[in-house]
């Protein structure tokens, strides 16, 4: 259509009222955040400009740590969340009976509040009274109680794991849609040549659901970044920071500690470095998928 | 329904295979809400107690019958979740379809752009804004209102939902627009008479992940923004069961259990809805 | 209309008492309202804090005492001074953990201590006497080393989560070795005496239930309940809890180190803080003391399984010892007790000790170097 | 060897018959299209011979051996899709390779064939592309050629022009042809565009709600259709019909009236039709101007000019269908002036009551007979 | 009155010219047909004249008026979208009514307006169903139905034909003809089919890459195409072409040299010709057997039987293009058996090096003349 300018006056008309809306709740207190990043904002009732201070402070400390942790945290749970919700979105394609109740029953982590979730995997985590490491007792697999969140490997995996948990009911849903708007001739051509059921998921299903799965995973990137709730509810970042992650960082350092100006500082970086994150995952994947996958 | 096509029949193993995949998948899933319902099966003198058994001695249903003595507005806490999300669906819905349709419809300079900017709010959890967000609300007079979590709500689901439903409406051809055009209809009456209906599967599938995510996510808004009791929502509702000494971990469990059914019940119904409107928004080939 | 003081209020609800002694006031002062919103533990102390630096304090808040020191030098609130006979009615000690700069800032309103306890059973499938606590250090730990050996059991319970009692249970450990962190404004804590403790902890590790870093005090308090610890150091909660289980057991002070002049404790204090700038801060101060005045204040610590210490003597906390003699430790431990050391950066100090304290237990680094790695950093947030 | 054999073969959705009863033989090489209206079954038809949807009842047999119970790839076949079912994210090459890549062919012989069938194809530059930059007929030779490697007995064509335009559509219909004489395959096409079964098929099945209406030859049907139907169905424009009375019969054929003027209509007569009404069929290539054994005047509504041919519309009643006539491209006429047209009885065509034909004594002398006999 | 003149009009998209200074005079109530190969602009010119693309350049005038900055709805111009563009959710009624629901017309006029809309297209039955549940020809009257309500001065069609199949089309045809004698309004249709074009058209337009090629009557383009791309678009099959030598000119025509045989082809000549090679044209239905002014025997390798005629197709050399013949139903003719071919001078048309055609002396007593004055 062409550009008209009251064409283009009347986009603007409808973008208004979001555009006001979020300029306001988000946009304005972004600015305030990243004012605040360059002072000494804290409980004190005065501040003060100290220009880059937080910033260097911040590369100073034990930050860099965080940040590879971060990275790598987010990574695991991204990849692991893409290959449960795939794998779960296949089962759930196949035409078996009840395929309807185990679609409704893959919800329900979306639906409870996330706290509540996260108290569950806690107790299921829990060396004396949990579910695992009792199962595993049980069975034999360990002698005695495995707290898993007390030792920094397996909380770094106990965390993980729960963010997935809650992750994976969307990334399911979302590639189920995705599978079902692969068209159905495909999979006869591929049958009727003779392609076995594995061979058919692997040279039609995957490669065509690589677009859905960059989009997805993109998605899931952002949230699984600041993600606060799941280690600040199991771990709080311990034990010994093992799972203290930038989010983390910021908010214990923001509201725990009352350094606002430091806090603003390390929001601002993470948005800087999700950015150029984003940007560079976008480009390389979309590079991978433009190839044929064999 | 009639019997599967052909390329659906499964052999005995592929289904032996399917089926033990499908339970995989769902033990992941529903293993915590399984020890969440142990627990509150459990007497609370009980619940600490090893070795670990999967059932529960003495198990019973007292905790659901107890949690609505001990934190009497646990009701009012549904409610409110309800009564927030609903609006937040409303008010996200009204803002986004416009702004969906502009961004699927007409490109001028800066649109991309500024879908990129509405992207780029998701990059920010509210934990972060908390304080400036707090001056904002007292500015805007609405703390201690059940606005006080509706407008924090609303703007940071607004993203996810543009993004959704652009997607969707990019698919309603084009054609229906101008023929509208033609025939002297106005963008407005062309977007309420022809696009909205047309559009009712996405919009539903928007409307559903709004109200989820908002029947969620009130937790931190909530706590920073509202200090009335009878305001409080289901997450925050759900803290009660926290005394000073003993968190009443069954009757917390219970809780969450009853707190979550009728969304649970919302999704049973709506399931295909939500595959299917997602599948015409879907990535297209 | 009625003036109104807004009392942030730490719980799941308002303690009956508390309700009743707020009418009761409310019917003194006609013309004020005591409007207490009632937030759960875990956000309660943050929650006050964002309404004061937002710019719109309650009148009063229930914080840990160990703040006092941050919102008073960062001009949040106001000083609550106390007359000589006030400071007089409380045990010893208990006054100089809401005071800083010669003035009190607070008004505690709970208080807690801790002592140890034992499982009998355990000591007895162990072979050790089970009648026999230890007394120092040496003996917790050789006691823990052969219940440990002996029945397969932990032979004790050590938190050390990532959370603020994990600070404050090693706080217990070094003031029962005559220990220090901080000294007026210096800081003393690379001593022989933390170090000591710290190599206890250490030491005792081995024998403690798996995965120290797990858990915190009350979770480490509902493994001891369930017989799977032999010993744990503990407030008046676990006697209440205690007495509901099949459990036998003992309650003793807590076992001294090598170093130990004497008996020690940690003063745990809560109190009522006076926000400023709320405009009542006058009538807020004259509720504050009447709340926590020996009437309202002991019928509300005596009622038991609230897991507090009596923060003043009377003849009823006479009556209550005598009754159930398990108070017994834990009041007795008030008069060589030390308050939380007052930090102008609390929250930096608290982490920094979480630090060290969890680099020791998972064996990360050496008490040495954790111990002097921490007191560099508290050098900041003094 | 693709020799097909279709016994009793019925199909059932739920309680409703799609498909009655089949019965049909499909010699090896033969080229047979399937044709009828939309609905009629015949995509369920070749699915189920394919192999993708199942037979309820009856056999189908691939060169002696029954069938029902083999997956599509054990059977022989090879299906080209209406949709083409192209894999979207491979290259030409690897679409065609599919087949191969399936039974591990080693990468020499793969690459051979698909260069062979490439080449066949005129394929050969678009190898490295995706489907999605190839034209409609580019994309139909490219799954043509992922059926071709395979080297079927027999091919299966779901309305495979359907989706091209015009042009491209006569143009890729003699590609196929081209392709039947040089693979020499048996080859089952359907279509619901009778032009395109005139010009492909050895032999044409014509469908009609689920029952085979008439087989035979493509001149054989439009020359000797056995009903009403299947005139009406092939041939184009299609055959107009008349109600006409029965006079008489004889051994010369029928004597029928039509609006007064009888005529003796040479279709080999049954018994005791004298009285009834019956249809008369007249192609409108067979109208001319003037007089003829019947006349009938008319007047165009519509008059199209294709070059070489005029097509002129009538309405012969109030709510009667159009009647067609087709008349060389230079003929003058004009919309709403009468004109005479004339029919030779020889031409006409003579159905019952029942739609059934009367048996032309068609004189078929100048019509290659060859044609009837596609083994020849 | 409907009557439009486009001047000078030009369309960018970029730097990219798609229509190159457009002059065009339509005519009130005379149907004009833009036909040309895909991506030649017709789309784009069309939706120009609507006022959904804006004109880069030029005037676009309709009824004297320039409507260059008017919305679409205050051009008097109604449009047909090839997808029909039904809104899914409304009824047949509720679609037809919708023009006349935006400009808040009374319920009985609209109703009234409706129902004889309805009435004209055949839709009565269906007004209470939705347009899902219709078939594609029904789909198309109601689109043109919407269109119908309007009263519009000028009818705009983007290939509305063009997804049914070829039996609907052609019924569809007659009816949109019939359509435009009822209702007398300006109509332009846009179409890349050509049989569509010759048969409705009182005017073809032929677009060629953003250019008109030639305007003229369907048999004027037919008969005398302005040049090779006319006569190759124009004509199904397409015209043949051969490379001939120019021998020599004279008033009587050219005499030109095609392997050795020599012919006159009767065309007004130019001078400095001779010696220069010239492209033959010679329509498929212009081909007899037998022996002609020009005379080729050929091979076919596909025969084409359509009942009423039989198309044969050989390759002349090695690589060009195929050579097509179209002959009676009931020739006797077999793939891969020489026929010897032959062809009037007085059919063939003439083209130089640069693709223009040599005016034909063409003896057109026989075509009904009338017809190139479409206002007649
Ligand atoms: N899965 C199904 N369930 C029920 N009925 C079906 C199913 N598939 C097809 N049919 C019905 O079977 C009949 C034949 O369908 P089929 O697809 O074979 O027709 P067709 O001849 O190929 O038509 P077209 O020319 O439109 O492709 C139709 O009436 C259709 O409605
Ligand atoms: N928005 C656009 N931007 C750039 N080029 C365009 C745009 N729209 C159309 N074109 C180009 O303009 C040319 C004419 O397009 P148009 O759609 O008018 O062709 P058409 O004759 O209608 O073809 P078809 O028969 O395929 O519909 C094409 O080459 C096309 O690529
Ligand atoms: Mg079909
Ligand atoms: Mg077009």
């Amino acid at each position: 259509m062409g550009v008209r300018r009251s064409t283009v006056i009347f986009a603007w008309i409808l973008l208004l009222p979001a555009v006001l809306y979020v300029t306001v709740i988000v946009a304005y207190p972004l600015v305030d955040t990243f004012v605040l990043s360059f002072t000494n904002a804290s409980l004190k009732k005065t501040t003060n400009w100290v220009g880059t201070a937080n910033y260097e402070k911040i590369f100073n400390g034990t930050f860099a740590e965080v940040i590879v942790r971060t990275f790598v945290w987010t990574t695991f749970s991204v990849a692991i969340k893409m290959i449960i919700g795939t794998f779960g979105a296949l089962m759930l394609n196949a035409a078996v009976p009840g395929r309807a109740l185990f679609r409704v029953l893959t919800m329900p982590p979306w639906i409870v509040p996330m706290a509540i979730g996260i108290f569950m995997w806690g107790w299921m985590y829990n060396g004396q009274f949990g579910m695992i490491s009792g199962m595993l007792q049980n069975w034999g697999l360990v002698d005695g109680p495995v707290a898993f969140l007390a030792h920094g490997s397996t909380a770094f995996w106990a965390t993980i794991i729960t963010d997935v948990w809650i992750g994976v009911p969307m990334v399911t849903l979302y590639m189920l849609a995705s599978m079902q708007a692969i068209p159905q001739d495909l999979y006869e051509a591929a049958w009727t040549d003779g392609a076995g059921r594995f061979y058919r998921f692997r040279r039609i299903t995957l490669p065509l659901l690589v677009p859905a799965m960059i989009t997805m995973s993109m998605l899931s990137l952002i949230a699984t970044f600041n993600s606060f709730d799941i280690i600040w509810i199991l771990t709080q970042g311990g034990p010994n920071g093992d799972t203290t992650t930038m989010i983390i960082d910021t908010y214990r350092t923001a509201i725990g500690s009352k350094k606002y100006g430091e806090g603003a500082a390390r929001a601002v970086l993470i948005c800087i470095f999700l950015s150029i994150f984003c940007v560079a995952y976008f480009r390389v994947t979309h590079r991978l998928a433009s190839g044929e996958h064999r | 329904m009639s019997q599967p096509a052909m390329i659906n029949r499964y052999r005995w193993y592929e289904l032996i295979g399917i089926y033990a995949g499908i339970f995989l998948f769902l033990s992941f899933i529903l293993a915590p809400f399984v020890e969440g319902f142990l627990v509150s099966l459990k007497p609370l003198s009980l619940l600490f107690s090893s070795p670990y058994r999967f059932w529960p001695e003495n198990g019973s249903f007292e905790a659901y019958r107890t949690m609505w003595v001990s934190v009497p507005g646990f009701a009012r806490y549904i409610f409110n979740s309800f009564l927030i999300s609903t609006v937040v669906t409303v008010v996200v819905l009204l803002l986004v379809v416009p702004s969906a349709y502009a961004f699927a419809r007409f490109k001028f300079r800066g649109s991309a752009a500024l879908l990129a900017a509405f992207l780029a709010v998701n990059m920010f959890s509210g934990a972060v804004l908390l304080i400036p967000l707090f001056r904002l609300m007292r500015s805007l007079g609405v703390l201690n209102t059940y606005f006080a979590m509706i407008v924090p709500g609303v703007a940071f689901l607004i993203p996810s939902a543009i993004w959704l439903l652009r997607t969707y409406m990019m698919r309603i051809p084009r054609e229906l627009d101008e023929a509208a055009l033609v025939d002297g209809a106005s963008h407005i009456y062309t977007l309420c008479r022809v696009i909205l209906p047309i559009a009712m599967p996405g919009i539903a599938v928007v409307a559903i992940t709004t109200f989820i995510g908002s029947y969620a996510q009130q937790f931190i808004f909530a706590l920073t923004f509202n200090s009335k009791t009878e305001y409080m929502p289901l997450p925050i509702g759900l803290y009660a069961y926290f005394g000073r000494q003993e968190v009443v971990w069954n009757e917390l469990m219970a809780a969450s259990f009853v707190g979550i059914a009728p969304a649970v019940i919302v999704i049973f119904y709506l399931q295909r809805y939500l595959v299917s409107g997602l599948t015409a928004g879907a990535v297209k080939q | 209309a009625d003036q109104e003081i807004s009392w942030i209020y730490c719980g799941d609800k308002i303690d009956p008492i508390h309700e009743k002694y707020i009418k009761e006031w409310e019917g003194q002062n006609p013309g004020w309202k005591v409007l207490p919103e009632v937030v759960g533990w875990a956000q309660c102390q943050d929650k006050a804090t964002t309404l004061a630096v937002a710019g719109t304090p309650v009148a009063m808040a229930y914080v840990g005492s160990r703040t006092l020191k941050e919102f008073a030098e960062n001009e949040l609130i106001v000083p609550v001074p106390m007359t000589e006979e006030e400071k007089k009615s409380y045990y010893p000690n208990i006054v100089d953990t809401v005071t800083f700069e010669g003035t009190q800032w607070g008004v505690p309103i709970a208080f807690s201590t801790k002592a140890l306890y034992w499982n009998k059973d355990l000591f007895k499938q162990a072979g050790l006497d089970p009648e026999t606590p230890p007394k120092t250090w040496a003996e917790e730990i050789a006691f823990a080393k052969q219940i440990k050996e002996k029945t397969g059991i932990a032979g004790y319970g050590l938190p050390a989560k990532t959370f603020d009692n994990t600070m404050h249970q090693f706080m217990h450990w070094v003031y029962t070795n005559n220990g220090k962190v901080i000294d007026g404004d210096e800081i003393v804590m690379d001593s022989p005496e933390v170090l000591a403790a710290l190599q206890a902890y250490k030491d005792i590790m081995p024998y403690s239930v798996e995965g120290a870093t797990a858990y915190e005090q009350n979770e480490i308090r509902a493994i001891f309940l369930d017989g799977k610890a032999g010993m744990i150091q503990s407030g008046s909660g676990a006697a209440a809890l205690l007495k509901d289980t099949k459990i036998d057991w003992g309650i003793a002070p807590l076992p001294l180190g090598p170093s130990a002049k004497g008996e020690g404790t940690l003063l745990i204090t809560d109190s009522l803080a006076i926000f400023k700038d709320s405009g009542v801060e006058e009538k807020a101060i004259e509720f504050a003391k009447f709340i926590t005045s020996p009437g309202p204040q002991g019928e509300y610590e005596l009622q038991g399984g609230a897991g507090l210490t009596p923060l003043r003597p009377s003849p009823k906390v006479d009556e209550f010892v005598k009754a159930d003699p398990s108070w017994k430790p834990l009041i007795d431990g008030i008069a060589y007790g030390g308050p939380e050391p007052l930090f102008r950066d609390y929250r930096g100090f608290q982490n920094a000790m979480i630090e060290m304290v969890q680099s020791v237990v998972t064996g990360k680094a050496e008490p040495t170097d954790a111990l002097k790695k921490a007191a560099g950093e508290l050098e900041q947030y003094k | 060897m693709g020799q097909l054999t279709l016994k009793k073969v019925q199909k059932f959705y739920g309680t409703y018959e799609v498909l009655k009863r089949i019965e049909l033989e499909v010699k090896n090489g033969e080229f047979v299209v399937f044709v009828g209206p939309s609905g009629c079954g015949k995509s369920t038809l070749l699915r189920m011979i394919a192999g993708l949807d199942e037979t309820s009842a009856g056999d189908i047999l691939i060169d002696g051996k029954r069938v029902n119970d083999l997956p599509p790839v054990k059977r022989g076949i090879a299906m080209v899709f209406q949709s083409y079912a192209l894999y979207p994210h491979m290259t030409v090459f690897e679409n065609i390779a599919f087949p191969l890549r399936v039974e591990k062919m080693p990468e020499e012989r793969l690459k051979a064939k698909v260069e062979h069938a490439a080449r066949i194809l005129h394929l050969g530059e678009r190898l490295q592309q995706k489907p999605g930059m190839l034209s409609g007929g580019q994309r139909q030779r490219v799954a043509i050629g992922r059926a071709i490697v395979r080297e079927p007995k027999i091919f299966l064509f779901d309305e495979p022009l359907s989706n091209l335009d015009a042009a491209l559509r006569a143009d890729m219909r003699i590609e196929l042809a081209k392709l039947h004489r040089q693979l020499k395959a048996t080859m089952i096409y359907v279509t619901h565009d009778q032009v395109e079964a005139m010009t492909m098929a050895d032999r044409i099945v014509v469908l009609n709600a689920g029952e085979i209406a008439q087989t035979g030859a493509p001149l054989e049907l439009y020359h000797k259709p056995a009903n009403v139907f299947v005139a009406g169905f092939i041939g184009h424009p299609r055959m107009n019909f008349l109600p006409v009375t029965c006079k008489g019969a004889s051994d010369a054929g029928i004597e029928i009236d039509f609006l007064g003027q009888t005529a003796l209509i040479p279709v080999h007569p049954r018994a005791g039709m004298v009285g009834a009404t019956l249809t008369l069929g007249i192609r409108p290539e067979h109208i001319a101007i003037g007089s003829g054994d019947l006349s009938l005047t008319i007047t165009p509504s519509v008059v199209e000019r294709l070059g070489a041919n005029t097509v002129a519309y009538a309405s012969l009643g109030e709510d009667s269908e159009n009647y067609c006539a087709m008349l060389p491209g230079t003929v003058a006429l004009r919309t709403d002036e009468p004109v005479k047209t004339g029919i030779r009885a020889a031409d006409c065509h003579l159905f019952d009551q029942n739609g059934m034909a009367f048996e032309r004594r068609v004189d078929m002398t100048d019509i290659d007979m060859a044609l009837f006999d596609p083994a020849a």
